[in-house]
């Protein structure tokens, strides 16, 4: 799981119902035509179908109000799905009540204990469970160490910064040693530095324990970071469910380009198809190659929506190959480690080139005009939405 | 108080305002009572100043004589059931409303806080009438309901109030740790909401020792409670030993109103936003 | 309600232990006071059922009769001045403490809402005490004086919480966009801060209204307010027309209420946290 | 100012009392010697100068605590300075109460008055100065025009979103057409995505108004994003004053290196040095070469803290000038547009090299061992902290 190279090479598949590498074994969490509504008429989230593996790492990503959470809120027992099972190994757990379901859970707000230290917080699995003093206090130790809290064991959680708060609550999630644990945007709370912090802390926990975890969040480099795979979330529907990888690399439609990393729109129409390439011809004139991939059966003259990362923008190509477009330096931002220039490319005024500042000085300057142009394998031709 | 070099004229007048007010308030509230508790330490009949002498002997009429005695019983007796009865519905009552949504919470809301707003006239008047109905008149289980419907409101405000800080993802993290909705409610929902608990016993207890038009209405003879006593003693025979007891109630009072601040000074301890490196 | 389908044998107790719980308080609450009103109608003159038949002649009496109209207007009189006073008062202390951060804020805070908690005999007492060395017994004055001082804790709270909710961020922005400190607090403060301030009128107001203990103290013949005129009536010859009166002050009473909870949504709805597309 | 050329070619200048391009006129606003306590002994801000020219876009960036809010805070009046004097164009405000300054502000929480309409909070400024109804009418709308909330006049501040009232608080801060403009944070409580939107939005019209602009923020991203030039804060004391391309290119103490993007540090000694290149040995053995940029005047043997960028560090160099270091990788991730690896280099296990993740397959693999190095302008010897 931790072996990963560059543009990865696993392929994608397009059933959202696809079970992981290990799919020989029953998987450990399954959604099954689950629907969840709450007045009755409109459904919050649509015949969800989904199979997470022994020891995944499964993001649910999407904007507010797509259902991820709401998912999550079924799984730990908190919400009832209107219609569906929601199967734990294999034996549906719809009538299980939550503290009964053995899941832990990591809430946003932390929801420790006031009133007790965190000590006794971490006990407090292990009092329920009546599990006896001595093996109680070595299990919370241990569990302290893991997340390098042991001298705040007598503390009380208002004592704590946020980031200290988020560690406790992670090993009292953790420290009944339940199969399966559930995040609903744990970072959502702390500042970024802290948050990419933990982002790797949690990673690594997980390698470590190789429990499965089912994580919600709406920040996309967050859900790129952790996860083993990613299910996309809009309007109560997974969009595409894929590795981070797959995700930005390979989008399957409109949203998910633009809701994963940056991306650059336009729009045009297909002239002409072949194998693996098509050629679409812009709205304001130019003719530019790209990958087909959610366009109709009889693709030519149907509208699509070209999708192209900032950073896979070629300046003044080479390659004979590429075709180019004029695109003029409308503004030049210095980020750093990379400089963001915005040109009016085809008509579009909000067309984003990232550039790496990498030493050598790249000699641009506003009101330039450039040449600019692409590797067909990496410009998308996309549902026009 | 040091002014900022612009401080303007306004800001100088809002001042000195302030402060004038703040001596006379002080002045007409806090003079009269203070007048009060030297006088039950003087050795004289007589209710003015000067003071004649120092002695205790109003003390010990008042906690020695027959009818302050019982007058002290009574009040600590329906003092002290009203407010247990007072706590438990309130207690009920504010985690039931506070928990569904039903049709008519805001209604049921508004009634039960109503003998708050209701005058107390009214209430005792209905009271009595009703109480002649069913014999409840002259009898401390009458006094004792009439103080728990007086005192429950303000349980369910202070109890509602603590659970509006309450954070009910601490119930769902105590069942996602595994344990049943009764352990949770005692184990997580109780300690956290027991200063708001506290504090309406508190102003339960408190407004039945304070309560007297309810008690002049529907209290016999034998129920007479300690601000009833005073009352009657006032119309009848003024002693200095009233004043004995108004003070031992000053002291009461003062001592309840420490409680309460130290139960909000621990309850805001408790919900204290969280300050720390990555503030 | 429904019960999701894993709900336990405990949760569905609770559920009926807090309607039973409901029931019982709603009977002896609202009961003796619904039972008040329809007497109130009767054409009889005995004050129980059954009724003898539908007649106005108690409200007839309660509006027409010297003695009632003198204490109508003696209430109304009292009642007015006390709220106006308490509520200026209340609100320049509570401005005040909010604003400053000066040693001993908590003991002013403690004194200046210590009427509260004080038993009420003993505040008339001293008050009795005190106004007759000073002469203010039997007067217009000394009434509502003391309604001023037992209405402005509740002014005092109530902006109190409004301030607290009140983001002085705003003061600041007022002041930057060049408005000086006294429009600011005309145009800026004032208008977010008024339904606290108006919430505490009414409560003022409501306070006098229901006041006896101190009015049958310091108030001579001509002074009656109503709930004292009620006292008597019961004590001296026990007619309807004191119902009429309780069911016309349940009204006033239940206006008030209607006008705090109106206040109440409206300062929440202006202060309701923002939602948007970007939550 | 639009104008911009790579890694930039503007001279920095040490002293922090410097005067921008525009130094022949008398600067808009100037601290001199500045300082302020709150309880009579420590000090929040030590000895502040500095000199902001006109129509300059200046941030005051730094942790919270770091004092930046304070100096913003005497500048719009709120708080007095303990000593020094604060001028604006050239006359000393100290004196003048905050409502005379003629200073607009944006606040963090917007501070909109609820109980206006959106117009109303608009027209607050004008009516305080007396500008009669049809004048202030139509700076209203040009105003609202200018941030494109024109629609949105009659509503009340709490029927809108938060990124829709910043922009109102941003109208009504401008509406009165005063030369300075204080933000405070502003962008604080916007969701990411938003916040990117609104510093592009804020940084046009700053550039068409020709305003002079204070920004305080804790956002270095923001910080390089938006600022003609930003002055780093800690500890009471600006530790660096310079343009964005300076800061990231050549921060001149370890803290400013450590706070502006991201920085990976290296410990070691100083064993010889030469006109612009210090040859340095590390703790863990090997030697590097570095540029000698705050290291005292007989260097030879002292400690130094070596600061290199991510994104600077060469895998497998072909160049011979450049010396090499041994580098074990421990972890990839996926970040969309770069890959980011963690190393052992040097006995530093969080050595962070960001790679391109541009088409062509990097074939690194967990557990690998490969050479890095840089190029010796890139690594600045910094002061042991």
């Amino acid at each position: 799981m931790s072996k990963f190279s560059g543009s990865s090479p696993i392929t994608y598949k397009l059933d959202t119902d696809m079970t992981t590498n290990t799919s020989s074994q029953t998987p450990h969490v399954q959604f099954n035509g689950v629907q969840k509504s709450y007045d009755g008429t409109s459904l919050v989230v649509k015949d969800l179908n989904l199979s997470i593996a022994k020891g995944e790492f499964l993001t649910m990503l999407g904007p507010s109000g797509s259902g991820k959470s709401t998912c999550l809120m079924m799984l730990a027992g908190f919400e009832t799905a209107t219609c569906g099972t929601i199967s734990i190994n294999g034996r549906p757990i719809n009538d299980t009540p939550p503290h009964k379901r053995n899941i832990g859970m990591v809430f946003q707000n932390y929801a420790l204990f006031p009133h007790m230290s965190v000590a006794d917080n971490l006990a407090y699995p292990l009092k329920v469970r009546k599990i006896d003093k001595d093996e109680s206090a070595e299990r919370v130790s241990k569990a302290l160490d893991m997340v390098q809290m042991l001298d705040f064991a007598p503390r009380r959680p208002g004592q704590l910064s946020g980031g200290q708060q988020q560690r406790i609550a992670l090993a009292r999630a953790l420290v009944f040693e339940p199969e399966l644990v559930l995040m609903d945007e744990p970072l959502g709370a702390l500042d970024k530095q802290l948050r990419e912090k933990m982002q790797y802390e949690i990673k690594h926990i997980h390698q470590r324990l190789g429990v499965t975890i089912v994580y919600v969040t709406h920040d996309q480099s967050e859900a790129l970071t952790m996860s083993d795979r990613v299910a996309v979330f809009n309007d109560g529907i997974i969009q595409q469910l894929a590795s981070p990888a797959d995700l930005y690399e390979r989008p399957e439609n409109s949203f998910v380009a633009q809701f994963i990393g940056e991306n650059n729109q336009l729009a045009g129409t297909v002239k002409e198809i072949t194998d693996d390439e098509a050629l679409i011809s812009l709205k304001d004139g130019g003719e530019v190659l790209a990958t087909p991939v959610k366009i109709g059966k009889n693709p030519i003259g149907e509208n699509t929506l070209l999708s192209i990362r900032p950073e896979r923008v070629i300046l003044n190509p080479t390659d004979e190959r590429i075709k180019t477009l004029a695109g003029d330096v409308l503004e030049l931002i210095y980020l750093g480690d990379h400089i963001r220039c915005r040109m009016l490319v085809a008509g579009n005024d909000q067309f984003i080139v990232k550039i790496p500042n990498r030493a050598e000085n790249i000699g641009l300057s506003v009101g330039e005009k450039i040449k600019i142009g692409w590797q067909a394998k990496d410009c998308r031709a996309l549902d026009a939405v | 108080m040091s002014f900022p070099p612009y401080a303007t004229t306004g800001d100088k007048i809002w001042y000195y305002a302030f402060r004038i007010f703040s001596v006379l308030i002080f002045v007409f509230l806090l003079f009269p009572l203070l007048v009060i508790i030297p006088l039950s330490f003087n050795s004289g009949e007589m209710m003015h100043y000067p003071l004649q002498g120092f002695s205790l002997q109003w003390y010990q009429d008042f906690f020695g004589s027959q009818r302050w005695a019982t007058a002290i019983k009574n009040s600590a007796i329906i003092g002290f059931f009203s407010m247990i009865l007072a706590t438990i519905l309130g207690t009920v009552a504010a985690v039931g409303i506070n928990r569904a949504d039903f049709p008519g919470k805001q209604l049921l809301l508004a009634l039960l806080i109503s003998p708050m707003m209701i005058p107390l006239v009214i209430t005792a008047l209905a009271l009595y009438l009703f109480y002649g109905k069913i014999g409840l008149n002259d009898s401390y289980l009458g006094l004792i309901i009439a103080h728990t419907i007086l005192g429950m409101p303000f349980v369910l405000i202070t109890v509602s109030a603590t659970l509006q800080g309450f954070d009910y993802n601490l119930m769902r993290a105590g069942a996602s740790l595994g344990g049943s909705p009764i352990h949770v409610f005692l184990n997580i929902v109780m300690p956290n909401i027991a200063p708001g608990v506290a504090s309406g016993a508190m102003f339960a207890f408190a407004t039945s020792l304070d309560e007297v038009v309810v008690v002049l209405f529907i209290a016999g003879p034998e129920h007479r409670t300690l601000p009833r006593q005073m009352f009657s003693g006032i119309r009848e025979q003024l002693s200095p030993t009233i004043l004995a007891a108004a003070t031992v109630l000053i002291v009461v009072a003062a001592l309840l109103m420490l409680v309460l601040e130290l139960l909000r000074k621990r309850s805001e301890r408790l919900n204290k936003p969280i300050e720390g490196e990555d503030a």
